[in-house]
């Protein structure tokens, strides 16, 4: 039966507590072309991405996080967010969920797997939300649906 | 006879005797008092519910001693097992039926529930007046009151797929009373009295060129027989855990997904919504949208472990098994010459079902003597009020077999009714 | 401190540790692994479910072992003996609330089921367009969607009677939102967050004076404190089993004779049919009317032996003990110095659950760290978003007990809680 | 436990099978003033049971029964028909459903109870039911409703 249990202590290091103490680029960011946000609404867990996209580079310049939420959702996103600067979309499209749960490190159970995906679906999303402002933002493709980044995060 | 029978064992190629030690029920003695020993329980009333080996009893107490805590919701150690072992028994389930996705099986509390929840949810919205929900005249109560009461609601009408006399479809009708107006039909796979075994393949392909949806009344079929949701194409699905080893209190309603999906929800509470405000809320995702409140977790999980009990029988050996009980029933019971009445087809057309009718004594009757012999025979119009009018009677008796069973169990049913019958031929 | 805590152990009476024994669950030792003996289960997670004694569950296995046929239908010695062990059930939840007659104990299979069972059945029949539901702020979801459902359906207006910062109602304000609109008060008798207990005879006669019908949410408060139906004159009042010993899979939906009588059936299938014909049914008489299907056997039988327990120990006895516990934890809590906040009034003032948040840490870490202390509590919104909402936080932590907790477990608690914090103040 | 099992061996002694296979009065009654006729949905067991009642002596002149059923709702039918001939319109109102299940004497599990008193049920029904033949018929007294005898039926 698999009642394997993660290893909470290693679950609270010392690494994952920094990004959750000390996250990195929290707040907005200065020039934002494609955002996102959405919460987890079983733990109210909060997250919003913002993202400065130059479609041209096809290239993240610059990624912040906001949020609230668990040690889990507020650490995850800033990894993510670290992670993703100055990736290709290609690559970000490419990140799938269990590499969003190799990059936060501590094994999760199922149900912490939801806070720390959180950030990654925001993300996935954020990257087909141009914002108003940013109108000089291309089109990046057919949207994901959310429906399909959850089912490709259960397949996989 | 004895031959006859012991030969009978071995072309089933499978022997009730090497399991029934697993069913402590069916250990049991009858009617003991003081010196008198009683008789060993004959128990042929498994269309209305099974008996449970101990391996399934055996779950209920591991989980209610070792893992048991509320699903989904907590975080702690007890509900992270819970919930893992909850959706385990959903994937056993699941791969039973070969539904495609997890998110397709849903928890509820038994079939009658499962074809509620269509008739609420799916029903309301998309049935309006003047189409049309067409039924078969062999429906258990079940798979006809809940779209009596959807026509009540939305003056929808009910049409009903007639029978013939020896209880079959009468498939030719089907184009007659299918339409462009049907909305759904709604079918049994296997009839409760008649045992008949429903061509579904037919049915369902018929009534998709009309446009219409099908719900599978299979309360009487997976126990028996396997099932393959995809290759069946049906479009919703349901049964009981309490008919198939499982226990008290849990069933299935398998619905495809894109239909499932826009389903507005049926029964409001925790886990079946995304955001609830004061003023509104939004559903979850499948399938917790279906699964408001705490779900019967114990039950669900006890349902897995039947299913891993007959899948280590087989569904093939069960279903031969059954049908040398239902041949050698009906021969015991012609041989008693006390002018039967079959309800439903030939053996070799049925499922292990044997309902009758005797010239002179009452059903209730029959199941009266019978208890006395420790035969466990269910009476009256097993949930088929329409049924038993379809074919002129108020109500019949009925042995319904599962693998269980023993050819050695027909002969004493056989035995028992012909001592009921010296009772009323005494003068 | 631990004098001080054997010192309450006596002021209440009741020692848990003279029945902890009868819970295998909670011998459980967690996180175990090769030399490392774990640590012992701290189950704080009552108000979600609560565990079982072997009493209960012996009950269980017995009826599958010795009794278990299905009910009513049946004339066979099985089907009498589930029978009678059904009814008796139903006889001891009659007794256990003190309703008038067993007609007005329907088995469900929990809370939820009940509530969507009033509202589908009498909020169809009896609600129109313009007419008024009034809920407080502090509902669970299972007494909120049904209403929103029903409000979708029908064009009624739902409407809340507040709720104070420390989570009492506002009583002063029930005259200004009832009305004569108001055709139904929905209200839980005791806050599964809050622990708040409401006033519910005053409720209860201004509902009634203003010509509204009251149904009570009791999860949470008949497994801890009596209730007497009569004496409260609810109309309606709606508990599940497994938050009280009970087996999964059972709820109970008292409501009076008269209202039930009139009411059209909610789920259709066997049993609840007096009569069916190709064109239409009649529904049977009261409890049957509502018990659609094959019900919970075997839960309700289980119930039965829940009360048993119960009532063995008393519900005086558990609600001493319980208020002994609150007490202490919130004591514990307090002397964590971590800006600790209480949702909920003072212990005084509720029943066994404890909801907080802390200042830097959030309520998901603070239930994961205490399950790393074998400490299971509960965080989240707990089916109540828009309390939730109301109080300005997302989510809490929440310790409930039941009678088998101890002072010892509260101390625990507070340990590991203590420790959970060091780590976040690492700097 | 209440397991005690009625005797079945009793249940179809020859004094119910008598009742069963040669009843008294089975077929109508020749001067039928009131008549009533009700069934057992759940196992199809129906009974009616035509009087003559003379209003003024306040007595059942004559009964007659007919239906279908098993063994126990058509003995018992016949022995009550029996039984209320030349009684009193009062001595049949005070004929409880104790004294239906002691007429018929073998004991009975509550299911069975019910087919035993499905014809007390109807007589008690009958006697408020007067015929539109029989125009002479009095009323009786203020109707009990089948739910009053439901109720003194379990009640009692
Ligand atoms: C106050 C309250 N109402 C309703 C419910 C729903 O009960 P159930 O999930 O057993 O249907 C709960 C329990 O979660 C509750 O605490
Ligand atoms: C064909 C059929 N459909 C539906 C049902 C209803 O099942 P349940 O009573 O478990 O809801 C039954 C069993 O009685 C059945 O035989």
């Amino acid at each position: 039966m698999p009642f394997d249990r993660a290893d909470e202590d290693e679950l609270y290091q010392e690494h994952i507590l920094d990004h959750y103490e000390d996250p990195f680029h929290r707040g907005s960011c200065p020039h934002t072309t494609h955002a996102h946000e959405d919460d987890n609404p079983l733990c109210g867990d909060v997250v919003r991405i913002e993202l400065d996209v130059d479609a041209a580079a096809d290239k993240i310049q610059d990624a912040y996080f906001n949020g609230d939420g668990c040690c889990i959702s507020q650490a995850s996103a800033s990894m993510l967010v670290e992670h993703v600067t100055g990736k290709s979309l290609e690559e970000v499209r490419n990140f799938k969920a269990e590499d969003m749960l190799a990059l936060f490190g501590a094994k999760l159970t199922p149900n912490r797997q939801k806070c720390c995906l959180l950030s990654w679906r925001v993300l996935q999303q954020a990257i087909y939300s141009p914002t108003a402002q940013a109108t000089t933002a291309e089109p990046l493709g057919p949207p994901r649906t959310l429906e399909q980044a959850d089912r490709e995060d259960h397949g996989s | 006879m004895a031959l006859a029978s012991s030969s009978l064992t071995t072309v089933s190629g499978f022997d009730p005797e090497s399991i029934r030690g697993d069913f402590p029920i069916l250990q049991t003695r009858l009617h003991a008092s003081g010196d008198n020993p009683g008789v060993p329980l004959v128990y042929l009333d498994n269309a209305a519910t099974t008996q449970r080996p101990r391996q399934v009893i055996q779950s209920l107490v591991d989980v209610y001693e070792k893992h048991y805590a509320n699903v989904h919701r907590g975080i702690h150690w007890l509900s992270d097992q819970s919930t893992d072992l909850y959706e385990e028994a959903r994937e056993k389930v699941r791969t039973f039926i070969n539904a495609r996705e997890r998110e397709e099986v849903i928890f509820t509390h038994g079939t009658t529930e499962s074809i509620n929840c269509v008739a609420r949810s799916w029903g309301d919205a998309n049935v309006r007046a003047g189409d049309e929900v067409l039924l078969s005249e062999m429906e258990h109560h079940a798979n006809l009151v809940p779209w009596y009461q959807l026509a009540e609601r939305t003056g929808c009408k009910v049409r009903h797929l007639p029978i013939t006399d020896d209880g079959r479809l009468v498939m030719d009708a089907l184009p007659q009373v299918l339409s462009e107006r049907t909305r759904l039909v709604g079918i049994t796979a296997v009839s409760n009295v008649l045992g008949t075994i429903n061509p579904l393949p037919e049915i369902i392909r018929q009534a998709h060129a009309a446009g219409a949806k099908v719900l599978v009344d299979a309360a009487q079929s997976v126990p028996h027989m396997a099932t393959d949701v995809q290759s069946l194409d049906c479009d919703f699905l349901a049964f009981s855990g309490h008919k198939m080893l499982g226990p008290s209190g849990v069933g299935i309603l398998y619905g495809k997904r894109a239909l499932l999906e826009e389903m507005p929800p049926f029964l409001g509470g925790g886990s079946m919504i995304r955001r609830v405000r004061l003023d509104g809320f939004e559903p979850a995702d499948l399938p917790a949208k279906f699964e408001a409140g705490t779900p019967p977790i114990v039950p669900a999980i006890g349902l897995g472990a039947a299913i891993d009990y007959i899948n280590q029988i087989g569904l093939d050996a069960i279903h031969a098994h059954e049908l040398l009980l239902t041949r050698r029933a009906h021969d015991v019971l012609e041989a008693l010459d006390a002018g039967v009445r079959f309800l439903g087809p030939k053996p070799e057309e049925k499922a292990g079902i044997v309902s009758f009718t005797l010239k002179n004594v009452h059903a209730h009757d029959v199941a009266q003597l019978l208890d006395r012999a420790g035969v466990a025979v269910r009476a009256g119009h097993h949930c088929t009020m329409p049924l038993h009018k379809r074919l002129s009677c108020t109500s019949s008796s009925r042995a319904s077999f599962y693998f269980y069973n023993t050819l050695g169990e027909v002969e004493t049913f056989g035995r028992a009714l012909g001592d009921a019958l010296r009772i009323f031929k005494r003068k």
